[in-house]
């Protein structure tokens, strides 16, 4: 086993590797920017080396200067969390140039699943099930009108280029094709600097499942359940549960094998995830992309499974042999991941920087806290604004559901605006409830279900404001009073008038 | 002593005495509560009235103005000695006129998409601030005049920082 | 079910049945005195009554006050907690003759479980196996001999009225038999006012290890496994895990059979607990007695089950079946739980009530934080010093040690002193990481081993508080100068003078 | 700037100096050591150095006494300046004299079991004191007279007050 870890990574991520390492007896070297003294993965690491100004790009992103502070440390392993370095091939074989592990899959499998193309034709040839649709690019009007007699409508036309929820057209009928084709193929030189463009089948309401995998180096590879990821916001996940409601034992061991396949496609050996889309319909489900690290959402899985995924990821690319067999994984329960953000849901998610005056974090039965702040800290305006994970579990989808709204009403997160009140809203909504909704729910559905929801506490919040007014108002006049008793030589109307103008402000 | 608490664009009258330390008579919409006030810590109050428990959540974002969390809902209200208003009813509301666009939050400013002189409409995108790896458009209020821009490209700005002055034009 | 509940209770168990309450969609009603107004429990209950003064016989013990508040919050049931009322049938009668439901056993059971005698004689019936000694009390010094000889060597000779491992002796050899008798029957009425003693074998290496029941007013009952407490102080648990190391499988099926038939030999209807003495060497297990009511290590259970005690008794108390077979009883991976009390370790234990100044509470994977305070609360003295527990789990018992040495560092109260590093020190000590101990252990063991702990930081604390120390002066030196400039007509000497003198307090 | 750190009897001398605001330079046991101290909040600081991390937790007891938790265990050190330590020296120690027994805690007093004018032993219990439900015997550190009990039976004291007084006698 290693004796010393590098986490070249920060925030919750941060914390959570050195929490498995330190419970591996690993000692923890962190990495940290100019302004992120103060964070608190720099407080709960052995070691710390700041590595550069707050711009990831001249910090987090600066992989020799990593490999550097690595080998002055003396570490055996480096850890990239997720984001940053996690997924550049480069960076994981700069580690092995060095003589350093790099906690993660081999650079060749990175680099294969880390493009769409080279991606898609690995799995396939490992019959791994893609969308059907295309794999070269539409050339002109004709053969737009040729393939969209194969796949048929609803269709999807898709730029190249394109990611992340832009560059997507959908068609239900032959009258707009033409049209479509070319305002898309000018969308995507607009956008992406490339007209490229191809044709796929419009999965039906598509929900987004993954699968987590788990490898060693020596061939073993295990996967351990699905999670139901279909919550979005603009395309990123913000609510997150395993096992997902449309999943059972049996599609749970298709979906697997699909997922093992694709990681074998590659000699995965590590701890990865496998991307799905499914039709909420047909349940039939395609291969979208496989991450190559550990992911946000991994606690959902630990908490169902039992099993720690970053120890397992951490002792796997130690060398050691995976402990756990298929026939051992087991589900209990139900897990609930809510992703708390500085960002205020009453307005548009505008970002939130600054100071976390208070802060009180929910306990008590099934609730784990994954949090990469704390009271005092000042959340930057450089990174992302993740500022700590809920997770929460239950006997049941009822039970789990009913505790993280429990959960969400003891969480309080003072000074700066959170994700906190939109997920306690999710959590009251039918649809989500019920298990039936697909990944435009957040954007659809519920911001016109949640526009309608009530606000039983307005007298409440009235009273309570003015006590307080009320409070500060009589706090004044006695302060006026005292100074006046105790000023000696100052004019009483003069002190009460400026008091009283400040207090106007 | 009495307030005017306004929400949502509503008036409402709110009578109040403290009876015991902590322990105030508020009366509101005809009604008549005795409520157990305790700050729990800085801003997070515990309230008891007909034995009804709640935490509430109270910062003073401006004078008079509050923001307000109660079970997961937040609440904007502005409470105002009844008397002070009164008075400051009777010397006029003072017309809106200049508008001051104040940076919403911390962070980098992206983009100056209009300078001074610009003439702009109501809605449209005046700057582009960046923070936590999000682009977020500040826009015009009213339809107007940009009259002075303080906003630097590149320059880093705090949450409340003057960006610029818009000035009413009718057309 | 319920709609509406009343906690008779206070401290973290209160918080721990409103969030169980909650989850069931049921009201809850907080009572609490006057001076517990500032309680976590007050504020996060529905709704809260003060029931009267500090002392527990003004306010929490005072049965008719707390039916009068629930009379009048028109509530269907009450939940006792533990201690207080819980285990008080006059108390659970009371609550049927008003019409409202007691969360807990039929009186009867709480009433002949209550006493030493009755439970011993109804137990006996159903063949739970007892300490092997005598029924009945000693006569005289010949019946003492006689006796001696049926039971053998190590024996234990004990005061009727005893208690709280007080009044109990341990005779190696026939040598000190009758000299013992005698100051055995001394001492006895000393203590409680009553000389009449028995006698009965010696448990060598005595562990303390109960087993967890759960039964509905429909005949249904089941055990969900054991809980190892033989780690006490003073007679008091300190740290509880479940499963026991001592405890196989086929153990555990023979004790939980045995807690059932004690269960059944008073029909019992609800969650309890049967307590059993067993040997270290033998592995032979006796009753010992049963509490009727959810203990304060009940999370352990709830971690490695998956089954929600709290929940489980509230609804069994609404009527319903029990949703769990015992078949379908599986423990998986181990958990631990340390109870975190004002009191200062390194100061013989001493009380510590005061101001919390500062909190901060252990996250992320397998850490349960039940607690009954929060930052800025004022511990008062009128009642038990515990504050919170912390309850780990880990896939099995090393890593749930570990896990628990990962927590206990990351938890931080600040403003009074806790037993933090108190269990910090257990999970570094060696008869605990093997398993190897008794009811014995802290009181000798680990205290000799404790003084003999190393102190690697010793330096780090220097130097901070030197800095702290160099930082006090440099600022102290600063106001005087900068008073001194903006000062006006100040004297400097004499200013410098005073706040010197201030800061030499 | 030097300081004589007192942990456990011994006498250790510790220099140091600000090199840049947070960073400090400090020589303890001949060896010279750059530490970066940053106070996470309220009496809870970040320490870094020879980018060793630790969480410290300095408490000021009384002044020039800390009390600091560093990785669960507790230590009490007791921080004075050279000069004064060395003016302090010179001007002699002060007899041990007097004992004033103070409170450990915030309790009740449950028994007094001196009285003004009794003589004690060294470790004889001169109060019992009752707080969460346990109690708590106070006892004599010195051979000695009592020549004076503040403390009443059945009386609530808080945490330092002052229960009696002793007086050191010679048998």
């Amino acid at each position: 086993m290693f004796n010393k870890v590098l986490i070249a990574n920060r925030g919750e991520i941060a914390v959570r590797v050195v929490r498995a390492c330190k419970e591996l007896g690993i000692a923890t070297v962190a990495v940290y920017s100019e302004v992120d003294r103060a964070s608190l993965h720099v407080r709960v690491a052995d070691e710390a080396y700041c590595i550069g100004p707050a711009p990831s790009s001249q910090s987090y992103l600066m992989a020799e200067k990593i490999i550097e502070v690595a080998r002055k440390a003396k570490v055996d392993a480096i850890h990239p969390g997720y984001g940053f370095l996690s997924e550049n091939a480069e960076f994981a074989e700069l580690c092995v140039e060095n003589d350093i592990v790099f906690i993660g899959p081999n650079p060749r499998a990175i680099r294969i699943m880390g493009n769409k193309t080279t991606s898609r034709v690995a799995v396939a040839e490992m019959n791994v099930p893609l969308v059907p649709g295309m794999k070269e690019n539409l050339l002109n009007a004709e053969h737009c009108l040729e393939w969209s007699e194969k796949i048929g409508y609803p269709l999807m036309l898709k730029a190249a280029a394109g990611g992340g929820g832009k560059g997507m057209r959908k068609i239900d009928s032959p009258d707009g094709l033409l049209d479509a084709f070319r305002a898309t193929k000018s969308e995507a030189i607009k956008s992406f600097n490339d007209d490229a463009i191809y044709m796929e089948r419009y999965v039906d309401r598509p929900r987004h499942i993954e699968i987590q995998v788990l490898g060693d180096k020596h061939g073993n590879m295990i996967h351990v359940g699905e999670r139901e990821c279909s919550i979005q916001r603009r395309h990123q996940k913000v609510i997150e549960e395993a096992p997902s409601p449309i999943v059972d034992e049996e599609m749970r061991q298709r979906m697997g094998a699909a997922a093992l396949s694709a990681a074998r496609s590659v000699n995965y050996d590590s701890a990865g995830t496998v991307e799905f889309i499914v039709s909420g319909e047909s349940k039939e489900f395609f291969f979208l992309e496989m991450n190559t690290r550990l992911q946000v959402e991994h606690p959902i899985t630990e908490m169902v499974t039992g099993i720690d995924l970053c120890k397992e990821m951490i002792r796997s690319a130690a060398g050691q042999e995976l402990t756990i067999k298929q026939e051992d994984v087991q589900m209990r329960g139900h897990a609930i991941e809510c992703r708390i953000s500085a960002e205020d849901p009453d307005n548009d998610f505008l970002p939130t920087p600054g100071k976390i005056a208070g802060l009180r974090v929910p306990g008590g039965p099934g609730i784990r806290d994954e949090s990469g702040v704390y009271e005092g800290f000042e959340v930057p305006i450089h990174y992302d604004p993740l500022i700590s994970k809920l997770v929460v579990w239950g006997r049941d989808r009822d039970n789990a559901i009913s505790r993280c709204r429990r959960a969400l009403s003891e969480y309080i997160v003072k000074g700066i605006k959170t994700t906190i009140p939109f997920h306690a809203r999710v959590m009251l909504n039918e649809h989500f409830i019920s298990g039936d909704f697909d990944t435009s729910f957040i954007d659809t559905h519920f911001k016109m279900e949640d526009a309608a929801h009530k606000r039983p506490d307005e007298k409440v919040a009235i009273i309570g404001a003015v006590i307080k007014a009320f409070r500060r108002d009589k706090e004044n006049s006695q302060r006026i009073t005292s100074t006046t008793e105790g000023g000696g030589g100052v004019n009483p109307w003069k002190l009460s008038g400026r008091i009283r103008s400040l207090s106007n402000r | 002593m009495a307030y005017i608490a306004t929400i949502k664009d509503e008036d409402i009258r709110v009578e109040i005495e403290e009876s015991e330390p902590g322990l105030y008579r508020v009366w509101i919409n005809g009604a008549d509560c005795k409520v157990d006030f305790f700050e729990a810590r800085e801003n997070l109050y515990s309230l008891i009235f007909d034995h009804q428990s709640y935490e509430v959540d109270i910062d003073e974002v401006e004078n008079g103005s509050y923001s307000v969390m109660v079970k997961g809902d937040h609440f904007d209200v502005l409470v105002v000695d009844e008397k002070k208003k009164k008075l400051a009813e009777k010397l006029g509301a003072g017309a809106g006129g200049r508008q001051e666009i104040k940076s919403p939050m911390a962070g980098n400013i992206w983009k100056l998409l209009k300078n001074q002189g610009d003439f702009v409409k109501e809605g449209e995108v005046l700057i582009i601030l960046e923070a936590m790896k999000m682009e977020n458009e500040i826009r015009s209020p009213i339809d107007g005049l940009v009259t002075s821009v303080s906003a630097v490209e590149g320059a880093a700005v705090s949450a409340g920082a003057l960006l610029c002055l818009i000035d009413p034009t009718e057309e």
